[in-house]
């Protein structure tokens, strides 16, 4: 079996119990590869697949196309999750329902140069109001959820996914997510550009497994990967918040992440290249970078790989 | 004089070669930009951010805290590690927190201080101050420690006041490792600022690497890297021109 | 000692937990001392701890003996020879105030994933303030003694093994000292920039997760590590003391 | 053998003090009870064989070090600093030029700047190091280090003074000099001195009475008075009870432990 | 005033050297030019006022300093320690007991252990510090730490040996027995040594000739041979030529600097 590395965006945790799945159930194996998973930050995810130093990424879909934007040789292989997942969180009982009632508040985002900064900034736009109205603080990964939840900022724009931690720390929050009105990707399958023309068959195996992985769990095993993930993968992760995340893959991740009405005609993975496009030309428009890239030349369709 | 002037081309010439191998990388041996920009990239990007003086405010409020931060760090590495070595009995309490404390990875708790400390300048120089401590804390430690006992009689003969004693005995003898302390503090006050900026904030050159590095403008991230590594020279210059002033006592073997 | 790190860890334990309870902090800001103890537990039951300590202390004790050699012999020659080291600090420098995540992909490139790259970054971070340590040890160290190593025509192994590895051992001891505490961020800094097990690893897990507990737990493991190379460190220095302290 | 004084004028009262030392290499007994009694104003000379406890007993008196037992009375009623020390090796601050260093005990005792540098001039000048004001320690010969240490005892004037071999490291011309503006300090300020010594011209010409110290155990063998006019000079040097008293004290010396004479 | 000796007997051949120092206070001549041939197996001693240069000559000779002009010969073929040192302070390594600091020069010249310790061993008792062999320096007294000191300069044999001032802190008795056992070995080995000194009577006593320096600038004044009989022992101390040379240098050490004698 080929031996491969993937690095997958932040830590290990249940959201990527597909993949660990996967790799139990000896879904990669029968593929002939033997996966290693490490973790990084997105960006360091795409230079590391730019330079060679692994061999597929998990990162975020906004950080490849600032990546592809800038040059970096990557192609996205499976469009793996087919919406984006950045949200807008507040406290339930902040009052806060949704973009128009951030006059005057204080909103905490990763970067200015994140996704996050670009939602907050559209989402205002569409509820008639500019960051002119809010007062913005930048606050890293590890800090953004508790300054959250200390209040000292009134709402954050960060990941879906958060909404689940602070749920089971027992934080009841109001979500808005950012892909109704703004197009992108949560985490998607990529490789190096060379990689791709020169061993196509391996990335096609791999993107196989990935989609394999995938159907798995939709067909009705939650559960188990549930089970799989929390287990060996992600130990650190409280075992009493089982229920929760059952809740969250059975009526978000399954129904509406990982397939949508493309996937339902191409399959798992697939392509979304005008989506793409959109994301990428929205991103140049906000200025996060300096001119789109063409979707097709860093989106590859998993069915086309190797034809 | 002669020597520092010597040591001026030494730098130089170092700094020519680092110059070389940098532009080996990139240009003959064509490391990628998103890996490793060229020089020339990287100087040009540095001139822009220059030129529209949003460097300015960057390097201006790095270095704001990195003195800030430095200065709190000596005085208080100093004035515990010498309440400590005059009061052993205190040490047996002190010693232990302030190694957990201290040996408590500061990268791991910087978000933490976040939440603690708030956004504003105050959980920088928190993190600053907590990296600079300990290296001077521990040189001044060993400095107060090694005085020649005779000293001590000489202090103790002429019943000398605590400060008297401090100021005029202790605190001189000690210098030489208080500045090995000193070096170490100055280099870890510029990780700490770059630290701080990288956890939360808009301004600064920690700021500015991470947003070069999520938005892949590596030759900036590098420039801004470069900035931090001149802070860097140009700290330890100014420690050891000082150094040799008040050390020149010491007839310091020179080559 | 024994009554020193007692006396250390009862007071840490008590200001924490009257931090907690006086400030009534929540735990998603700092949990209690029994609540990062129950994590830790429940971590060593499920998530494989003993192993994850394992892999972490290797890369610390590797990386720390390399930075100490290297760090004591760098400060031999640069003492002896002030233009290496002035030639030879720019490099320094860059290596220790390059922001070590700006340079992790290059590290990687060259060293590969595996432990290698933390071992070489933690060794980095251990160099500085030991070749400091030694440099200032020797530089400023009782001239008599340089005269003698001169009149009795020693090699330059016979000198730096009788006589500047002695005089600068309290000035080394305090430059292992501070690494120690320095070694314990590249080990983290190192398991960010890439991995799959460590307490880094496990750290960085706890802070994509938000959970401070877990957080807390790894820093508090970290800490213990550094505090057990700390009183190793302290141990030679005490056994040493009469035999090395100045008259 | 002990001398009866008026409770007045008594400046050092030593009795049965004893001093011993624990090592690694065995326990050292560095001083056998000792007791004598010094008067205000007294000059005394110790001498005895290298390693007889001679610095372990003005030690012991300046406060420096605790004795094993016995009891030292100082009657310094009210006095900051009693006790000027010259160590038996200079103990110079290496980052204070030669000037700061004299001037040192004036310095930290509030005296006027301007006031000290009269003093420390004049006590540099003294001592033959006029001209090397500005100079660190380690820029002076020994000899010159040791003169140095010496006019720093002598800076701020302390009312005992107790000197280590102080003039080991200097030439005889130089010695002579600095013997002759000892005693003319001591005879004009009144001061109680304790002076150790090898040189048994020096302890004669110099004291009231000379101690002489037995090596191991370091013990006092006797106390010889001094019965030679003051004020002392060239014609001392010439007088038979001069000679008669050095010779006396070089046989005490050569005599081995224990003898009585 | 020079000597002329054939070439294979000259050991140390000085021309014309001199130093000076430039420190921040001023420009110090430390030693005008001097010149002397030593030949091999001679033993020289050297007197003159304190910091007139005696120090800084021998640091001159050891190589230890370089001069600011001239040149020293040393006719030492092959030999890899041409010099032993006394230094004036007794820089004994404060980390290793007495006998290591005495064996030192052997253990780091390749001597075996067994045959080091026999050595260091002799040495200290010949020194007197029978029973300290396990001391660390800072546990011994002044004289104590000098007399290890000389006991390691002797330990490897070298065929120079330099002294400075290495009896000054010990007393009498010592010093004699010591001045002795100096000559003894001097004469069983043939040694060539250079003896700095303050006592005239022992730099008289032990040399071939005695180098008479003046002060600041430092200068040789004179070399006086002396004629007295070998073996020396009790007897010399008798000789009135000894006398009249011991009451000859201390008049060049009286008489002002430049006037000839
Ligand atoms: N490192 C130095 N820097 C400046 N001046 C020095 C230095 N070493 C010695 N001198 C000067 O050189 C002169 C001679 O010094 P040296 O030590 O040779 O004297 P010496 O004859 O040995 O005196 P002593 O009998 O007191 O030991 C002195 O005036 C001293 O101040
Ligand atoms: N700190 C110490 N630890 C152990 N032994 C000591 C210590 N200080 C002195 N001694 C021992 O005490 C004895 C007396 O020492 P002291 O210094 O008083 O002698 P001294 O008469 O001054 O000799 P010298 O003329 O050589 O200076 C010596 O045998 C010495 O070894
Ligand atoms: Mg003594
Ligand atoms: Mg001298």
């Amino acid at each position: 079996a080929d031996k491969i590395v993937m690095q997958i965006d932040g830590a290990a945790a249940p959201f990527y119990a597909p993949l660990y799945a996967g790799v139990e159930n000896g879904i990669f194996e029968k593929n002939g590869i033997e996966v290693e998973f490490i973790y990084a930050a997105a960006a360091d995810i795409l230079t590391n697949i730019a330079a060679g130093n692994v061999d597929f990424g998990f990162p975020n879909g906004d950080a490849v196309v600032a990546a592809a934007a800038n040059g970096l040789p990557v192609k996205v292989v499976h469009t793996t999750y087919q919406r984006g997942i950045g949200a807008l969180l507040a406290k339930a009982d902040s009052g806060i329902t949704g973009y128009k009632d951030l006059k005057g508040k204080k909103i905490a985002v990763t970067s200015l140069a994140s996704p996050n900064y670009l939602q907050l900034q559209v989402g205002l736009k569409l509820a008639g109001l500019s960051l002119d109205d809010v007062s913005v603080e930048v606050v890293q990964t590890g800090a953004i959820v508790q300054s959250l939840q200390a209040g000292q900022v009134d709402a954050i724009v960060f990941s879906e996914l958060r909404k689940y931690n602070l749920e089971a720390d027992g934080t009841k929050v109001t979500m808005v997510l950012s892909n109704d009105f703004l197009p992108s990707f949560g985490n998607v399958v990529v490789t190096n550009a060379a990689k791709l023309s020169e061993n196509p068959d391996l990335v096609k195996r791999f993107t196989t497994a990935v989609t394999q992985s995938y159907e798995w769990v939709i067909d009705g095993h939650v559960n188990e990967a549930l089970d799989i993930a929390l287990d060996k993968y992600a130990p650190t992760w409280p075992k009493d918040q089982k229920g929760i995340l059952t809740t969250a893959f059975e009526q978000t991740f399954v129904p509406t992440v990982w397939q949508s009405p493309l996937t339902k005609e191409k399959g798992l993975g697939a392509a979304d290249v005008a989506g793409w496009q959109k994301n990428a030309d929205i991103l140049a428009e906000y200025k996060v970078i300096d001119d789109a890239p063409k979707a097709e030349d860093f989106v590859v369709d998993p069915s086309t790989i190797g034809q | 004089m002669s020597g520092r002037f010597s040591a001026a081309i030494d730098y130089t010439l170092a700094l020519a070669v680092l110059l070389f191998a940098w532009w080996l990388a990139t240009g003959p041996m064509g490391l990628p930009t998103y890996l490793l920009p060229s020089p020339l990239r990287t100087w040009n990007a540095l001139v822009t951010i220059a030129l529209t003086g949003e460097l300015w405010r960057h390097l201006g409020f790095t270095l704001q805290n990195i003195v800030l931060g430095l200065i709190l760090g000596c005085i208080a590495g100093i004035a515990i590690a010498y309440v400590m070595t005059r009061f052993p009995k205190l040490a047996v309490w002190l010693d232990g927190p302030l190694v957990i404390l201290q040996t408590a990875p500061k990268i791991a708790l910087a978000p933490l201080f976040i939440v603690w400390f708030g956004f504003g300048v105050l959980s920088k120089i928190v993190l600053i101050f907590s990296l600079v401590f300990f290296p001077v804390f521990v040189g001044a430690v060993a400095g107060f420690r090694a005085l020649d006992p005779k000293m001590k009689d000489l202090s103790k003969l002429l019943g000398l006041s605590s400060i008297q004693r401090f100021r005029q005995i202790e605190l001189p003898a000690a210098m030489p490792e208080i500045f090995v302390g000193l070096k170490i503090g100055a280099v870890q006050a510029l990780v700490g600022a770059v630290l701080a900026e990288w956890m939360s904030g808009k301004v600064g050159l920690g700021y500015l690497m991470t947003f070069a590095s999520a938005t892949y403008k590596t030759p900036l991230l590098f420039a801004a890297v470069l900035m931090t590594v001149v802070l860097g020279l140009l700290l330890h210059v100014a420690l050891t021109i000082l150094e040799r002033r008040l050390l020149s006592w010491k007839g310091a073997a020179r080559g | 000692m024994i009554l020193r790190g007692i006396a250390g860890l009862i007071a840490t334990l008590v200001l924490w937990t009257a931090i907690v309870f006086i400030f009534q902090v929540p735990s998603y800001l700092l949990p209690g001392p029994m609540e990062v103890l129950n994590r830790l537990v429940f971590l060593f039951e499920n998530a494989k701890l003993l192993r994850h300590i394992g892999v972490t202390l290797t890369e610390i004790v590797a990386g720390f003996v390399l930075g100490t050699v290297i760090g004591i012999l760098a400060g031999v020659v640069f003492a002896r020879l002030p233009r290496v080291e002035r030639f030879a600090t720019p490099l320094i420098l860059l290596l220790q105030t390059a922001p070590k995540i700006a340079i992790a992909p290059l590290l990687l490139l060259w060293l590969g994933i595996g432990p290698t790259p933390k071992i070489v970054l933690i060794a980095i971070v251990t160099f500085f303030p030991v070749m400091s340590g030694m440099v200032t040890g020797l530089r400023y160290g009782e001239g008599s003694f340089r005269d003698l190593a001169a009149v009795l025509k020693l090699s330059p192994w016979q000198s730096f093994w009788h006589i500047e590895l002695p005089s600068a051992l309290p000035a080394v001891l305090a430059g292992m000292a501070v690494a120690t505490t320095l070694a314990m961020t590249a080990a983290v800094i190192g398991e960010l920039m890439g991995a799959n097990e460590g307490i880094g690893y496990l750290l960085s897990s706890g802070q994509e997760n938000s959970d401070t507990a877990v957080v807390i737990g790894m820093v508090l493991l970290l800490s213990m590590i550094g505090w057990a190379f700390y009183e190793i460190i302290e141990l030679i220095r005490r056994r040493s003391l009469g035999r090395f302290q100045l008259s | 053998m002990e001398f009866l004084v008026s409770q007045s004028e008594r400046m050092i009262d030593i009795a049965g003090v004893h001093k011993t030392f624990v090592a690694d290499h065995g326990t050292v007994t560095a001083l056998e009870p000792v007791s004598i009694t010094i008067k205000e104003g007294e000059f005394i000379s110790i001498v005895g064989p290298s390693g007889c406890g001679k610095s372990t007993l003005l030690r012991l008196i300046s406060g420096l070090d605790q004795a094993s037992g016995g009891s030292i009375k100082l009657d310094v009623s009210g006095r900051k600093r009693p006790v000027g020390f010259v160590f038996q090796e200079p103990v110079l601050l290496p980052w204070k030029t030669i000037i700061d260093n004299v001037r040192f005990p004036l310095d930290t005792s509030g005296i006027s700047r301007g006031q000290g540098d009269k003093t420390a001039l004049d006590l540099i000048k003294m001592v033959g190091l006029a001209g090397f004001e500005k100079a660190l320690p380690r820029q002076l010969s020994g000899g010159m280090r040791q003169r140095a240490a010496i006019a720093r005892a002598l800076s701020d004037d302390p009312p005992i003074l107790l000197m280590d071999e102080p003039f080991s490291a200097v030439d005889l011309l130089t010695r002579d000099n600095l013997n002759d503006e000892l005693l003319r300090i001591w005879q004009s300020t009144g001061k109680t001195i304790l002076l150790v010594t090898h040189s048994v011209e020096e302890a004669a010409y110099l004291a009231d009475r000379v101690m002489v110290m037995t090596a191991r155990p370091g013990k006092l063998k006797c106390v010889h008075n001094v019965e030679l006019l003051r004020p002392r000079g060239e014609e001392t040097k010439l007088d038979p009870a001069y000679h008669a008293l050095v010779a006396q004290l070089r046989r005490d010396l050569r005599t081995p432990a224990g003898e009585a004479h």
